[in-house]
Order: C-alpha cells, then structure tokens, then sequence
C-alpha cells in the first residue's frame, strides 16, 4: 500500500521533475537556437560568480531568479485577484496533462510490475483534450483581469484560436482512436508495437513483405491526421506562426502585456510545458510513443533478420530512451518553427482552422472508418 | 463519516457556494469563473458517480467550450458590469426560489430511495458502455441531435452575422 | 332508320354540349384577336357541329333505345351519387334536334343581324353559352344536371336580354326577367329537394330520371301532388304561365335573335319539356295536371287578348309565344304530353321564324318597332314576306301547315282525353281564333297597305342579305313540313306517337272520342280560324289610313284593358314590389345599421376595452414571464404535496 | 455510502439557485449562465439516478442534455450579440417591446 503510493508520488514528481525542466531547458534552446538561426551567439552572459562558462547551467538558474526577483506589477483598475489566478489557470493544464502520457511500458521489478504511466486512465486522451481546453482560461481571465486593450484583444483572439483548433485537434485525433480502438494512451503505445503485416487483410498479402514490415505507426497509418494533428498543436501553444494571442508587432505581448516577474514566469513556463506536452502527444499518437522499431519485450526481432534477446531492464531502458528522445525532437522542430516562419494574419488563422482543418479532419475520419471496415470484413 | 461521505460534504458545499457566487457576484465575469468552477465540480461529482466518461465530457463540453464562448462574448461586447440592483425584485426571486428548492427536496424525497448504489462492474460508465446504449438503444435520438446541432450552426451564423 | 345501339359511341354524346362551351371559352379569351366576324364563324360552326352530332345520334337512335354517358361522378356521399352524365332517348333526340338546329340557323342569322354591333363577340359567347346550358337541360339524366341546364339558360337569358345594357330599360328588363324566374326556380328547388328527400325516406337516394321513375310509386299521391305543383311553379317561372308570365314581354329588349331562340324556341320551352321528363311524376297527380291545364288555357287565352292590341311588332309576337305556350300547357295538363312536345316542336320552327322574319323587318327599318310606323314592305322585302306568310298560316292552324296539325291535336286531347273537358275545348278554341285575329292583324299592318314609315327611313329600306334569309327560307319549310310527322288518324297516321311511345307510353293512347269527332271538331277550328282570318283583312287589310276598327268597336273598355295588359304589371308592382322594395329600403337604412352593425361593433368594443384592462400584465418583460411560470409550478408543486 | 436523497436534494438546490439567477438577474449573458446552471443540476440528478439504478440511461440523458445546452448557449449568445449591436444593453427589461 504504502509502496504503491510511493511510486505513483515517485512517478508524478519524476514527470513534474522532468518537465519543467525540459522546460527551463527549451528556454536555453530557444535562445540558443534562434541565435544559431539568426547568426549570432546568444545568451551567453549569465555568469555566476563571474564564471560565465557552461551557460545551459547558468541559465536555468538565472532565469528564474532574475523573473522572482522583479516586481510583481499588477494595474490600477484590474482585477487583483483573477490577475493573480489567471497565470495558474494557464499552467496548471500543462503540467497535468503529462500525467496521462506514458513514457515506458511495464516496468517489472520483482514480484511488482510498475506501470511507467503517472495515471493509466482507459480514456486518457479524452483527458488531454478536456485539460487542453481549459488552458484557455488562463488568457482569457489573464487578457480581462489586465484591464489593457492590447491584453483584450490578445485574449479574445486567443479565444477564439483555442477554441477553433481544439476541434480541428480533436477530430484528427479520431482517425488514430479508430485505427487503433482505444482511448487508453498506453493501449495505443502499446498497439503501435506491432507490424503493419499483422494488421493487414490476407487480401492484401503482397504488401506484407515490403511495406507491411515497416512497424504500425501513427505516422505511417494516418500521415493526414498527423499533418492536422501538427499544425493544431502548434496553434494550441500558441506559438509563430500562430501566436495572435500575443503578436508583439501589433498587441505589445498581447494577453500578458501587464504580467511581470513571477506570474510572467508562469506563462512563460506554461508555453514550454505545452510544447513538452505537445511532443508527447504527437510521439504517443503518431510516432509509437516508447516504441523502438522491432523491440519487443524480450528484445529485438527483425522480420528479415534473427533476433537479438536483451535483458528486461534495458529493454526497458530502451524504451524510455526512445520516448526521451523522440519528445526532444518534436520540440526542437516547433522551436525551429518558430523561428523560421512568418506570422498569419488573424483571419487566415482562422480560415484555416474552420475551412482546411476541420473539412480535411473529417474527410479523414470518413476515410478512415471506409477503410477499418472494408479492412475487418 | 467514511471517506466518500466527507468527499461528498466538501463538493457539495463547493457546489453550493461556487453557484451562489454565479448568481450573486455582480461582475458578469467573475459569475462565468464561479460557474466554470461549478462545472468542474459537478464534473466531479460525475466520477464519483461512476460516470467517468461524462464527467470528461462535462469539463471538455462545458468548461472547454461553452463557457469559453461565453467569455469570448463577454469580451466581444464588453458591457458595463454595473447593473441596477432593485430590492423588491431580488427580495421576492430569493423567497420563490426559496420555496421551490423546499417543494422540489419535499417532492423528490418523499418517494423511498434506494440507500444503496447498485453494485456496478468496471464497464459500468466506460466509453464503451456509453457508445453501446448511445449506438442501439438512443440511435435515433443521437441523430435528431446532431441534426439540431447542425441547425444550430446555420442560425448562430444567420443570427450573429451584421446585416449589410 | 333503326340501328343497334352499340354502333354508337356513347363518349360521343359529351361532345354535344362541350362543343359550344369549347366556343365559348374560345371566344371569351381570344374573341377580340378573332375578331367580329371569326368569333362569329367559330360560334355558329361549334353549334352546327353538335348540330350535325345530334343528327347522327337521332339516326342511329332505336325506336325504345336510351343512349348514356358517364362522364364522371360529381357529388359522392355514402350511397347518394350524383353523376355527371348525358343521356338520349327518344325525347332528348326531338330537343337535341330544336336546340341545335334552330340554334344553328339563329346563329347563321345573328351573323347578319349583329353585323354592325361592336359587342358582336360577348354576343356569340353568350349564345353558346346559353346553347351548351340549354343541353346540359335536355341531355341531364339527373335532375341536379337538370337544374344546373335550368339555371344557366336562365342566366344567359338575363345576360342577353340585357344586352345592350347602356340602356337603362333593358337592364331593368334582364332585372325583371331574372328575378321572376327566381321565384319560379326557387319552387323548382323546393320541388326537387322534398323529391328527393321524400325518395330517401323510403331509402332510395337519387336524383336519377331512371332511378326515380322506376321507384316513384314508393310516393304517396299527396306528397307527388306537392311536389308536381312545386316543380310547376318552376316551369310557370320559365316558361311565362300566369302568374309569372310578366317578364317575357320585356324579355323583347333583346335583341331579336334572342327573342327567337331564347324566347320563343328553345328556353321558354324548357318547362313544357321538364313536366314532359318528369312525365311519370306528373300523371301520378291528376290535381296538378287539371291546375296546369286550367292556367294553360287561362294563358293563352289572355294573352292572345293582349295580344290582339299590342303595336310594338315583337310584343305581340311576345304574347303569341306566351299563349303557344299555354296551349302547350294544357296538352300537358290533360295529359298528352307527346301532343305538347309535337307543338313545342312545330312552335319552334314558325314562332322562330316569325321572330327573325320580324327581326329582318326591324333591320330594314332601322330599328323601327311600332307596327303604326310600318305597313306596304310587302314590295320591298319579298323573301320576309313569304316566310313571314308561311309562318303566320303556320301560327294561325290553315290546313296542312305545321301548326296545324300540332295545335288541332292538342284541341282534339283537351276535347276527347279523360282528363280533358269540354270547357277547357271551347276556350281553346276561341284562342284559336283570337291567335289567327291578332296574327292576320299584324302581318296586315306590317306588310300590306300603304307604307306609314318616315322619309328619310323609308328612303333606303332593303331586303336582308343571305345570311338573313336563307334560314328564314329554312325555318318556312320546317313551319310547313315539321307538322307532317304527326298527323291524325284520318290522315296517314302519327309517326310521332310511334316515336314517342316508348317515352310516355299510354300517355299518348288517349284517342277516346272516334275520328269522325275528331274531324268535326277539325272543321269547326277551320271555320273560326277562316272567321277571324277574314275580320283582320277588313280590319286593316286594306289600303288608306291604318283604322283603329278593333277599338273603335263598341268595347272601348276592354280594349283599354287588353291594351294595358289587364295592369297585371300595376298589380304587381302595387302588391309585390313596392311593400318589398321599401321593407328592404326601411332593413337597410335602419335595421342594419343600427341593429346588426351595433352588435357586431358592440362585441368589437366590449372585446377591446376588456383587452385595454388585461393587457397591462403584458409587460413584454420576459423576466415577469418567468416569474409567472415559476408561480405556476410552484403552484402545481404544492398540489402535488397536498395529494400527498 | 453516499444515499441518493443526497444528490437529489444538491440537485434540488443548485436548480433553484439557478432559478433564482434567471428571474433576478439583469444581464441576459448570466441569465444564460444561470440557465446552465439549472441544466447541470438536473444532469446531476440524472447521473445519481443512472448510478442507484444501475442503468446507462441516465448518462445517455446527460449525454444529449449536454448536446442540446450547447446548441441553446450558442443560439442564446448569437441571439444577445445582435441584440446587443442594436440596442447597447442586456438589460432584459431594456427589451420589451414585443408586448400588447
């Protein structure tokens, strides 16, 4: 009993742990990268006792201090308190959702198996879209309890955008659900350890030697649905090139203009941390979550090749590698992004969300249902 | 007390309080947080109910996005958050309402409840219980209403459109 | 001439009076880009074509055959049908034959005799109009058919009577015509409607001719003699029997073509032919046939006094038609009713003929009506005065003419029949003389002795083109020859009777008296007839200076009368029409104001002040709503524990 | 074990605050809300009988509850937009002209 709360508290304070780090990190990569983009060096002056040398370090402490250090200015005439509870509402979302994406498979120690999952809900994803809609109240409440017109703007846009691309979102989603007949995110990491050859009909038995060896990946069941799936994530963060909500060049920064020190820390966290959440998501969904190619629980088995058997601990290992890594990389390519491409005028964002997104989301659930059931007849 | 009594006390009075805020704050968005808060707390009480699915729904369908739109108008129109207060008005609301939740907890309670839950299985509340008496039993239903919601699309694009 | 029924189509009888009506609708929305003459051509051609039709039909018609159209159901209700469908037997055909081909010859004459009027065309509608009503009468095998048929003649009358409505008289005349026949038709209604309730109460409901002559003895003889005198005071309306003859002579405000078909030929005859339809009903009730045969003789004796003095040349003809009519009448009151439709027929030809005869002199005269203007045309238009001196033989009964054979006939049934007398004979056949009197009188005064015509109408008088002529030709023929179907025994025999028989069956068997009766009585009319042939050539034969003999005689008095036409009109308009006009006058102007509209206005007002009080809880405030249905329920709530 | 008479009297409470929200409040958006609120109530009630009597039909009812406040959220804000483009005011008692 006691065990067991144990390593669930473990578990919460591994991912809480990890998260916000990554998300102090993404900070130092933003920069860093921008830099690499825009040919010049970057932040390099944060020095500790005037040792300037190993900056990731450096960073993640001085940013936070230097952000709980300043004033925490809230404006005449606002709303003190929605002020203040408005950059929690905006962070909250972001650390919770994590609990729900797994990052390893059963881990067996002993006679205990441990699930690396912090809460193995059978409709986990639901869950994820219904935090992710509520971290659009952290602008909005921010955007009015700031008594700005600038701020006003910023939170009615952004609104708006969360709301339109949360349908876009979720409809793209579907076609995995379907393909893989779960809401349970573990079910469907699980499930994307298979081949494609075993889902197939025998029907269709001359793709099983070539494409059918490939593993049975969101990306390669349902590419559509994880084009929609990227772009709506990056609306979700609110980041370029959808970043109405903030838009310096017109709105200053747009809902969180009137936000400084601690509070501002909070918002600027809570974007990193839905970057590190949208990585997640798009790796469990789309890219076979803690899945290594041909790595099955006792080891590698290659379709045309012997097998290698491996050790349960690093096959484990492996996994949470894996899922690491792969996180690590669909943040860098937003930070990339982000720094690359131009921003949307507000009616574009929201054409493309209600007249490309939502249609071609539907098409593809349509599609996709066509296919499942001529596939199982 | 066991546990889940305690737990119902705490969300109930919650509940209680979070509406009371809604209908009694005087600025209109300080009412739609007490009812998101409201809202979740039903949510709440929906998975303590074994209701799992429709308590997410609840938060994603409610929190997520009716009320979202309510702030988003809110924001649109922006309008003045002072509104005349009349005492005879709110004197006589309080007294009805105060008779009907009497008569309402007169009349719904008089029948013989059953103390005990029915012992449900893990399904019970599952998406897929859910789907399956949604899909055979309420099929037809489940269609009128996305014809309605469908409906509801046209005229809220008709209605809100500016004429010109 | 006998040929099996089922060589004839029976869709074709539909096309008899769907003809017209074709024409008619034709006419009415492309008449004016036919143009005068078109319309006209396309008219008289739609009745010659049904002309020709009934032609064939009557051909291929068996002696006892009945030919039936069903063209669809009309009004269904539970057991009760109305059909609307066609029929023609052995009476029909003789009717179809009147209508059209008299019809058809009026139609080629108004050609000529509306030539000159700009409402030509609404003209030629009318008539066909009047034409396909006049068959749905005749052709209807159910006595609703009937009654529409009765109804729409009667409308075309009013219509055509008034005619030239600019004038105010004839639009008071068309007026006068239509709401007398009202009267009339209303009894007809009531007729039909205890008829059928009647039948419906011994559980037969119809309306069919057939249906109900086979179950009419299911009646009791009061209820027929109700419902036969209600049906005769429609014909009475229809076809001017005192009482409600006063219409017809205005009726002449027409123009003459109608006054020949409508008011001579074929509609005023329309009564003569539904007691003849109805035939079976009508000889179950000896009452009425002694009450229509007493008013047919009283008319035709009155109005041959009248018209012995009249000087307008169409009323005289008027009350000649008035008078034909009753003889008719009293063939049918003693129940030979073959012998009325025999004269009905006959009537046709020389009182058409009289008609457009008179007509035609009207047109060279330009309008001229009074005979005081006329006289010596008998140089200027031969062809009129030939025909017009065939069709006056005719009327007046000289031997071997049309008329003489049909009225001596029906002398001979009002004399020898059961149900006939020796009185109703006698003043049957003082009218005959009288009939002979005025009609000599007026073929003396139009066409001999020396013109009285005024200069400058006089100047140019001519003889009417071909269009005119040949049908008054035509019609003097038939005056002579149509006679010769039904001649007495002593002669060779009436194939009319033949021809009827299967109709009227023992109706027409009533010859009781021997034939040397019948030809004594036959000299005797002769003799009155020559009597009074003579009296009218003395009277105003003669060259010089019209005399006044006829008044001039020692009764001064009854001439005044007859001339005034015994101010039956006074009477009318003293007892009926005057209390009514100014009862309605006193409903209008007082009652209906102030009673009726002050009810309605009173509800109105009470209505609005109550609304004026409880629309103060209306204040549009949709939260007071509310409030109100959160009452309700809190209401419904506390009931709901008190049940408790 | 938490009896039903529990919820159901919550439920009873929470609808009647939210009556009371309808009739006094004169800002037609928390009239809207208020209207919600009542919804939710009656949800709750749904869910507690679904659970005590141990069948998906309560849930389905929520279930289409849900479908149907949303559509009359949305028609009911569309509705105050325009009204409120025309007169500047959510006052219901500004909007009374649909009366005698």
């Amino acid at each position: 009993m006691i065990v067991d709360v144990g390593i669930i508290a473990a578990k919460a304070f591994l991912v809480l742990f990890m998260v916000l780090n990554l998300a102090g990190v993404l900070g130092w990569i933003e920069r860093k990268g921008s830099a690499l983009i825009q040919d010049r060096i970057g932040a390099n002056r944060a020095s500790i006792l005037g040792f300037a040398g190993l900056g990731l370090v450096n960073t993640l402490i001085a940013d936070p201090l230097k952000f709980l250090t300043k004033e925490d200015f809230i404006p005449p005439h606002g709303d003190k308190f929605l002020h203040t509870l408005a950059p929690c509402m905006a962070f909250f979302p972001a650390l919770v959702t994590f609990a729900v994406i797994p990052f390893g498979d059963v881990l067996v120690l002993g006679d205990r198996a441990i699930n690396l999952q912090v809460a193995d809900l059978n409709f986990g994803i639901l869950y994820i879209f219904a935090m992710a809609s509520l971290s659009v109240y952290g602008i909005v409440i921010g955007a009015w309890a700031s008594n700005n017109k600038f701020s006003l703007l910023g939170g009615v846009r952004g609104s708006a955008q969360m709301i339109s691309y949360e349908v876009a979102m979720g409809l793209s989603a579907i076609g995995v659900l379907m393909v893989y007949g779960t809401l349970d995110l573990q079910e469907i990491a699980r499930g994307q350890g298979t081949l494609i050859r075993d889902l197939l009909p025998d029907s269709l038995g001359f793709l099983k030697t070539n494409i059918g060896q490939l593993p049975a990946w969101g990306i390669f069941l349902q590419p559509l649905a994880f084009l929609l799936f990227f772009v709506a994530a990056i609306a979700e963060t609110k980041r370029i090139p959808f970043d109405l909500p903030e838009g310096e060049s017109e709105l200053v920064a747009g809902y969180h203009v009137e936000y400084s020190g601690g509070k501002f820390l909070m918002f600027f966290a809570g974007e990193f941390a839905e970057i590190v959440t949208a990585a997640g998501l798009m790796t469990t969904l789309f890219f076979g979550g803690w899945q290594v190619p041909y790595l099955m629980r006792d080891g590698f088995h290659f379709p045309w090749w012997e097998s290698w058997l491996l050790p349960h601990l690093a096959v484990a290992a492996l996994q949470v590698a894996a899922f690491t890594l792969k996180v690590l990389f669909f943040c860098w390519l937003q930070i990339l992004l982000r720094w690359t491409v131009p921003r949307f005028r507000y009616d574009q964002v929201m054409r493309l969300g209600w007249k490309m997104l939502l249609p071609l989301a539907l098409v593809n659930v349509i599609v996709t249902a066509i296919v499942i059931v001529a596939v199982n007849r | 007390m066991t546990p889940s009594m305690m737990l119902f006390y705490v969300l109930g009075g919650l509940l209680v309080i979070a509406s009371l805020m809604v209908v009694f704050l005087s600025s209109v968005v300080h009412s739609a947080m007490a009812l998101v808060a409201a809202l979740f707390l039903i949510a709440i009480l929906f998975l303590t109910l074994h209701a799992p699915m429709v308590g997410v729904l609840q938060v994603l369908v409610y929190a997520g996005a009716i009320m979202v739109l309510f702030l988003f108008v809110i924001m649109l129109l922006n309008p003045a958050a002072v509104e005349p207060r009349r005492r005879f008005g709110w004197g006589f609301g309080i007294v009805a309402s105060l008779l009907l939740a009497g008569a309402l907890v007169a009349v719904m309670t008089n029948g013989e409840a059953p103390l005990d839950p029915v012992a449900s299985t893990e399904l019970f509340g599952s998406p897929e219980t859910l789907a399956k008496s949604l899909f055979t039993d309420f099929v037809l239903p489940f269609e009128i209403a996305s014809v309605l919601l469908l409906v509801t699309i046209i005229g809220a694009v008709v209605l809100a459109k500016r004429e010109s | 001439m006998v040929a099996p029924t089922q060589s004839i189509a029976p869709e074709l009888l539909r096309w008899i009076p769907l003809i017209p009506l074709l024409a008619c609708l034709l006419n009415t929305f492309f008449g004016a880009r036919l143009g005068k003459r078109g319309a006209g051509l396309l008219a008289s051609f739609a009745v010659g074509a049904s002309f020709a039709i009934a032609l064939y039909i009557f051909w291929l018609l068996p002696a006892s055959g009945v030919i039936r159209d069903t063209v669809y159901t009309w009004i269904e209700s539970g057991s009760f049908q109305v059909k609307v469908s066609f029929q023609v037997d052995a009476l029909t055909a003789v009717m179809l034959l009147v209508v059209t081909g008299v019809g058809f010859l009026i139609h080629i004459y108004s050609l000529g005799y509306m030539g000159h009027d700009e409402g030509m065309v609404r003209f030629f509608i009318y008539l066909n109009l009047f034409i396909f009503f006049m068959l749905l009468l005749v052709m209807g095998d159910n006595v609703l058919l009937l009654f529409v048929g009765w109804e729409g003649v009667g409308l075309c009358s009013y219509l055509l009577i008034g005619f030239w409505y600019h004038d105010h008289t004839n639009a008071i005349a068309g007026n006068k015509a239509f709401i007398v026949n009202r009267i009339g038709d209303f009894g007809f209604v009531l007729g039909i409607l205890l008829l059928v309730t009647e039948l419906g109460r011994q559980g037969i409901w119809t309306l069919d001719l057939a249906e109900l002559q086979k179950h009419v003895q299911l009646l009791n003889p009061n209820m027929i003699t109700l419902i036969t005198l209600l049906l005769f005071v429609g014909a009475t309306g229809k076809s001017a029997q005192i009482p409600l003859f006063v219409w017809l002579p205005d009726a002449m405000a027409g123009p003459t073509p109608v006054s020949a078909l409508i008011h001579a030929a074929t509609m005023v005859t329309a009564g003569v032919y539904m007691t003849a339809r109805l035939h079976f009903l009508f000889s179950l009730a000896p009452a009425t046939l002694s009450l229509i045969a007493t008013i047919g003789a009283a008319t035709a004796f009155f109005a041959a006094t009248v018209a012995l003095t009249q000087t307008d040349i169409k009323r005289v003809l008027a009350y000649s038609t008035v008078s034909q009519l009753g003889y008719m009448f009293l063939a049918v009151g003693v129940g030979a009713f073959s012998a009325a439709i025999f004269h009905l027929f006959t009537h046709a030809f020389f009182k058409a003929c009289l008609f457009l005869g008179a007509g035609s002199v009207i047109h060279a005269l330009e309008g001229e009506q009074d005979m005081r203007k006329m006289g010596g045309l008998r140089s200027y238009l031969p062809t009129t005065y030939c025909t017009y001196l065939i069709a006056t033989l005719a009327i007046a009964g000289a031997p071997f003419t049309a008329g003489f054979f049909s009225k001596d006939l029906i002398l001979w049934q009002a004399y020898s029949s059961p149900l006939g007398s020796h009185e109703l004979w006698l003043i049957a056949w003082v009218t005959a003389g009288m009939t002979a009197l005025y009609m000599f009188r007026q073929f003396f005064m139009v066409f001999h002795g020396s013109c009285r015509a005024d200069e400058h109408v006089k100047a140019h008088i001519h003889e009417s083109p071909a269009l005119m002529t040949v049908p008054l030709v035509i019609l003097a023929m038939g005056s002579i020859f149509a006679g010769w179907l039904g001649t007495p025994e002593y002669l060779w025999g009436s194939r009319w009777d033949e021809w009827l028989k299967p109709i009227f069956g023992a109706a027409a068997e009533t010859h009781a008296g021997s034939a040397g009766d019948e030809i004594l009585l036959m000299q005797l009319t002769l003799a009155i007839v020559a009597l009074a042939i003579l009296l009218a050539y003395f009277s105003y034969g003669r060259e010089g200076k019209l005399p006044r003999h006829l008044s001039s005689f020692a009764w001064g008095g009854p001439y005044r009368l007859f001339f005034n036409k015994y101010y039956v009109d006074e009477l009318y308009d003293f007892v009926i029409v005057r209390p009514f006009t100014s009862c309605s006058r006193w409903l209008a102007l007082v009652f209906d104001p102030g009673v009726i509209d002050g009810l309605v206005n009173g509800v109105a007002k009470g209505t609005r002040g109550f609304s004026l009080i409880w629309r103060e809880i209306q204040t549009g405030n949709i939260q007071h709503y509310l409030i109100g249905f959160l009452i309700g329920i809190l209401g419904i709530l506390a009931y709901y524990l008190g049940q408790l | 074990m938490v009896p039903l008479n529990y919820y159901l009297i919550l439920g009873a409470v929470v609808f009647a605050i939210g009556v009371l929200g309808v009739i006094v409040r004169r800002d037609l958006i928390v009239v809207l809300m208020s209207i919600e609120l009542m919804l939710n109530a009656v949800n709750l009630t749904f869910i507690a009988f679904a659970r005590f009597l141990g069948s998906m039909a309560g849930q389905v009812a929520v279930f289409f509850v849900m479908a149907v406040a949303a559509a009359e959220a949305v028609i009911g804000l569309a509705i105050i937009i325009s009204v409120f483009r025309h007169r500047q005011t959510l006052d219901p008692q500004e909007m009374q002209l649909l009366k005698w």
